[in-house]
């Protein structure tokens, strides 16, 4: 029984998440002051009001195009370390489902692997490296794999979320290795890392929602 | 601190408003004014050089936009990365039919902007190439000086591609210059007393009353220790001998040196330091071609200053001293 | 206020050593450190022009000590005057046959002081003219406009006055168009936060967190009210207002502006302030020739800003366009 | 029964009153602290040891070559309005007695009238400007009143005293309208003039000594 999700199930749920970073944004922002600049929550919330901003007028017609220009406004809002690599996510993930109006699991689950891939190559970090790329992509494959298995779009994003907690919690004892946070050195052994605990955050409200 | 400012959002587009106000013979921009280039761009059969970044730190980034200089430059919001297709406006506009150079700091948010602009920019077939500035020692050991931020001595970088861009110099050969001088840069800096944020409100960090950093980044990224407050001769030679330990100049060698300061530190007291840093060279055989003692890229009003140091050779020397005119920076 | 400094006793002349090491080419000094002259003084047929004062408002005073400004320089410790027979030091070693110009600010010791070296100087025949600068309005009313004190105007009659001297004027003439220039000239600043002088070591004032007085002098001397901070374009308005009702100038009028920062104030917020500035003239029909935004005449690490009007006729604007080049002005 | 006075004697003098500037050096201040920009207790103290100094190795054979001496070398410590004005009395008392090694109080008289007259024409401050000048003009036409009357050097030194301190006292409520003190406007009334107090304190040093 295939399930099939709609434009305006996407837009939905993109709403859903961008309440949630701005509701959450002095919790983000707390957590890069301890490791980084302390702007991630803030830059989170303009990038999410921008996303909201520019799902007023955007067409669902063609999804492709939709995250396309979904990822060029969520750049135009926030140029951030993380705002540059959750715009390049969501124009990887349109790449994916050009020209479709409806998304299947398969195409979900596509779509995520390409946003994973895509935000390693932007940002060159690799597993390990403290990133948000630990909880990302061990999520994209948890999700691609019960996709596979024929588990239900619910299952799959409980999974996804599972591994993306586990993946943050891998690497917290760690030292951070690339962006801003690399400069601080030992002292970001033990701490949690903004960019897992954002992306643990979307996959929570995204399941919430479903 | 306190500010004269407005509205904290209209920061940068009223310093922007003002910029432009100031200086219409030097400066325009094109698509939003956050998108600042030289009035007479494009230079045509000049490599273009574009930098960008967050602001907060004049005169970078935009301050040498000039003759003999930069071509364009994307201006972010306060310490933030502009975005890539403000980097592709600003590229577009200033191409002159010979390719253009993005030369910028090491980090991350502009890298990655500056990435996308890049491959935005080849479907216009614009060759572009990118030379990133690492000059701070404090932010990474040598092994790993690929992780190192780019800091005041981007300002050294920018003079030298200016110039040999302006001398009819390739895209290969202006490349080609500005890796070899930023192979020749380093820079240590020491930070006295935070900065605020416009929209944040509240200071960076903080720090004690008898308090430094050694090593802080422009924007009060965490440093190498943070220790009781020293005296100009200690702070100097800390930063200097910190500096000359990655750079390991020989006996003989001609360098350029810059004291900038941080934004609250008056020109009084970088001369006092310049007094020790030189005193240093000079009683290791090393010359001082020229002397920059001023403020050259700040963090708005963060109290503190930062030692570069440039290792010359005779094309690099030759470049440096090469005429430039901007709203920042004059030289005859 | 942290400082970079050493011993505080050893200020002044540890900084006039830096300067000197960073300068070599244009700048050297005659009999004791503290009598700062160009390097290619004197400069044989030329009229030569002398200021000087306390030290801490770095560039002025000696900051215009070069090509195309000033001959020489006396140096003060911290805000107090330097010594007649200092002043007398610079007057012989920068005169090139046709008579010395003084130009300073209108502060008692300075004035008593230069007044000594002038009669001095009259024993070795060496003719000496004195202009007073007195820029300030916020420091008297119109009527007692010779009691005004001497900020950051002066930098135009330095400017002025150096163009005219260079260009071959003789000792009257370039008195003559000195003074015309500053009968043009206005300046009023209002400052957000003290600074400390390294000797005494503690604020020279104290002010709420919220406050700002305007009209404030640069050592801070008292202005005309203090009050809640107000927003940059409310400043800028003040400041102007004053300065306009008490030159009165023309529809049609030509300007020379500048937006001064007193030390700790970013070039952000300078350029803020130009930007409303620069509205309020174009709205009354009075055009821009040159404008000078960043710092000029500072109070080492106090916040705030100054904004001085200079309204031109062809002459002073000629003047003004000259070339110069001096440690920290360069012109083409 | 005429009086005269050494050489040693004036060397002497100087030193009390140099010893009394640096002692009260923090009065000074506080006073210049309210009405001008609290530097005077400093620069007094400066120009204080620049003359004990001067007086290490000052021959005392010509009086007026040793005031001269004595004046440039407080110009040379102290710069600022009270110092230079110090140095301009000190010289032009010198001027009155050139070649004298040892002084009358008909010199006496003549060098304070002498230093009056210099220090207005170079700080061109008039009496009733609430300067030193208050302080001192008095006291050089009671004390000169006082010898031309044969009144003894005691009587005479504390009729000065007496008139400075009357000087000082009629200008307290008054305006400043000269130097730094003038921008402070309205809010220097009813506050004592520290180059006033200044010269009462060295009026009062040589009359103790005396
Ligand atoms: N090169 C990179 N690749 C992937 N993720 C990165 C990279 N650099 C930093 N991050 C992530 O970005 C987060 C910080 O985001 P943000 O605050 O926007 O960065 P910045 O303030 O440095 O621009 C980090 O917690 C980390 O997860
Ligand atoms: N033009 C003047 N003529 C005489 N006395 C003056 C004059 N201006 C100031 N004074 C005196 O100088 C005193 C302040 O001396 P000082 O602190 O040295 O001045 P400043 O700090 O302005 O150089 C005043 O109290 C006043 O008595
Ligand atoms: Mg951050
Ligand atoms: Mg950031
Ligand atoms: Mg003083
Ligand atoms: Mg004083």
């Amino acid at each position: 029984m295939a399930e099939t999700i709609s434009g305006d199930a996407v837009a939905q749920a993109l709403r859903r998440v961008c309440a949630a970073l701005i509701e959450q944004s002095d919790y983000l922002t707390s957590l890069d002051q301890a490791l980084g600049d302390g702007d991630m929550g803030i830059t989170m919330a303009k990038l999410a009001n921008g996303l909201l901003e520019y799902l007023e007028t955007a067409s669902l017609d063609d999804l492709g195009k939709f995250l396309l220009g979904a990822g060029m406004a969520a750049n135009r809002a926030a140029p951030s370390t993380m705002g540059t690599l959750t715009a390049t996510g969501l124009m990887r993930a349109g790449r994916e489902v050009k020209g479709k109006s409806q998304l299947s699991p398969q195409d979900l689950a596509a779509m995520f692997q390409a946003a994973d891939q895509g935000m390693q190559e932007r940002g060159k970090a690799k597993p390990g490296d403290k990133t948000i790329i630990d909880a990302l992509h061990p999520a994209a494959q948890a999700f691609a794999a019960a996709v596979q298995e024929g588990a239900s779009l619910q299952e799959a994003g409980q999974r996804a979320l599972a591994a993306a907690r586990e993946g943050l919690e891998k690497v917290t004892p760690l030292r951070s290795k690339v962006g801003r946070a690399s400069w601080v050195g030992e002292r970001t052994q033990g701490k949690v890392d903004p960019g897992c605990a954002m992306f643990v955050l979307v996959l929570e409200t995204l399941n919430e929602g479903s | 601190m306190k500010k004269i400012i407005n509205n904290p959002a209209d920061f940068v587009p009223e310093m922007l408003d003002g910029l432009l106000r100031a200086h219409p013979d030097q400066l325009s921009y094109t698509e939003d004014i956050h998108c600042i280039v030289r009035a007479d761009a494009p230079v045509e059969g000049k490599v273009a050089l574009a930098t960008g970044g967050g602001s907060g730190h004049l005169p970078v980034f935009l301050g040498y936009v000039g003759k003999g200089m930069l071509d364009g430059c994307a201006v972010g919001d306060v310490f933030s990365s502009p975005s890539a297709d403000q980097m592709l406006a600003v590229t577009k506009r200033i191409h002159g039919g010979k390719g253009v150079v993005y030369i910028y700091g090491n980090y991350g948010g502009d890298v990655m902007n500056f990435d996308m602009a890049a491959e935005m920019a080849e479907f216009d077939d614009i060759p572009v190439r990118t030379v990133l500035v690492r000059d701070d020692v404090a932010s990474a050991p040598p092994e790993e000086a690929e992780r190192r931020r780019g800091v005041a001595g981007m300002v050294f970088a920018f003079k030298v591609a200016g110039a040999k861009a302006d001398l009819g110099g390739s895209l290969d050969e202006v490349v080609e210059v500005t890796e070899r001088a930023l192979a020749n840069i380093r820079t240590m800096g020491v930070a006295l007393s935070p900065c605020t944020v416009p929209m944040a409100g509240k200071p960076t960090f903080t720090i004690g009353e008898d308090e430094m950093e050694i090593g802080m980044g422009i924007h009060g990224e965490p440093g190498i220790k943070r220790e009781k407050l020293q005296s100009a001769d200690q702070i100097a030679e800390r930063m200097t001998t910190a500096i000359l330990e990655d750079l390991q100049p020989q006996a003989g060698d001609r360098l350029a040196v810059m004291v900038n300061g941080l934004g609250a530190t008056p020109p009084e007291e970088l001369y006092i330091l310049y007094r020790k840093v030189h005193q240093m060279l000079t009683d290791r055989d090393l010359s001082v071609h020229r002397a920059y003692v001023g403020e050259y890229a700040t963090s708005m009003e963060m109290a503190g200053a930062s030692v570069t140091l440039f290792r010359l050779d005779d094309e690099l020397a030759a470049l440096l001293d090469h005429p430039a005119h901007t709203p920042f920076f004059t030289q005859v």
